[in-house]
């Protein structure tokens, strides 16, 4: 239990194609998974009264999000059976077109990885304490909101 | 006794800091009261308290040098 | 509509998560997705009567299932509002460990892309004329039953 | 009147061979009748026929050079 709580679910900046591709690859020595579901959140270039969003700064109440994002994975694995579960959310500038969150989980089987990433994303977007202040192309910004 | 009080999102651009401290709150209604005083504005937009990483959804007692966040709707993802 | 057709599904031996990287780099330039589901099949070690699966060499009705590719895109392009979809299934042997199918559905909200993507792998699994063949460690076989 | 018959999968085993080509065969009653003469461990295991690559529930016409599937189950991904 106190291993699961050490993982970082913060990243400075965008996440990469790569990092994706790293984290992946880790998995083929876990031959038990026969499924693995991911969901990307990535930045649109919205329209809001007429101005397009260029990017997202990203902040949260970083140890309260971790102690939450300890709990959601916690009742997750409780859950689900699945074998393992990766969330990975950015903070600060991330520009359109790239990735602000990464979630990856890993089952025996297809419907127990594509249940619990599902829940996995929605738990996170409902119940952690981050927000997107979305900047507009000529610099100024609203606040997003989540639907 | 001593408050420490936690702002983000929008929030932190009407109280203009992103920490404050305030002295004498017995429980998060007086907070929300002072808060309104100081900060009318706040009263437009709706949002949480969480007490020491807890969110609160009921008039909590307050004690020396807990700490309190102001917390406006979340759109992380 | 003919130039969905070309998409090109299988894929000799394994899908390698650098693969996975270049396919999901390609959609930082569709900035109007907001949501990428992103489904894998991995080879399981499974134990059938006590020997254990090595890998799966996996064969096709190539020029049928292309078709019925072609026809599970385009009912879920009506169905549901996506963006873009591609899928890739390996043919040839793959190992325990390693992945055989890449499922990738992007849209503008989680809803879709996650609706989708999960019909998507259940057509597949379902429709498409594709066989396993599971290699034991002691190069016997059996032939993979889908549940 | 040819038919060409493509096999897959585990009943490739039982026929010994990836195609065969049948003369005189009217439809795909008649068809499996002929297949489970020549091969009885056929009867063993459930397929699906394929005509020119569309799968067929009922028993229906062959006409010359038909390209005519046995499916063993599915099993990819």
């Amino acid at each position: 239990m106190t291993e699961k709580k050490k993982h970082k679910v913060f990243i400075q900046g965008t996440i990469t194609p790569t990092f994706i591709a790293d984290s992946i690859a880790k998995h083929s020595g876990k031959t038990t998974i026969g499924a693995h579901d991911i969901f990307l959140g990535q930045v649109r270039n919205d329209l809001i009264d007429n101005k397009t969003v260029a990017a997202i700064e990203y902040s949260a109440y970083e140890e309260m999000a971790e102690n939450l994002f300890h709990e959601i994975r916690e009742a997750i694995f409780v859950k689900y059976d699945i074998v393992c579960m990766h969330i990975y959310h950015s903070l600060g500038l991330v520009k359109t077109g790239e990735i602000c969150l990464f979630v990856f989980v890993s089952a025996k089987h297809r419907k127990d990885a594509f249940d619990a990433c599902r829940d996995l994303v929605e738990q996170i977007k409902a119940m952690t304490p981050i927000w997107g202040k979305e900047i507009f192309e000529d610099e100024t910004h609203t606040w997003k909101i989540n639907n | 006794m001593k408050i420490k009080i936690l702002v983000f999102g929008q929030l932190s651009e009407i109280i203009n800091a992103s920490e404050l401290e305030l002295l004498a709150i017995n429980n998060t209604d007086e907070l929300n009261k002072k808060l309104f005083e100081l900060y009318p504005k706040l009263e437009d937009i709706k949002y949480t308290l969480a007490i020491n990483k807890k969110i609160i959804h009921e008039n909590t007692q307050l004690y020396h040098e807990d700490i309190v966040a102001l917390l406006p709707p979340f759109s992380g993802g």
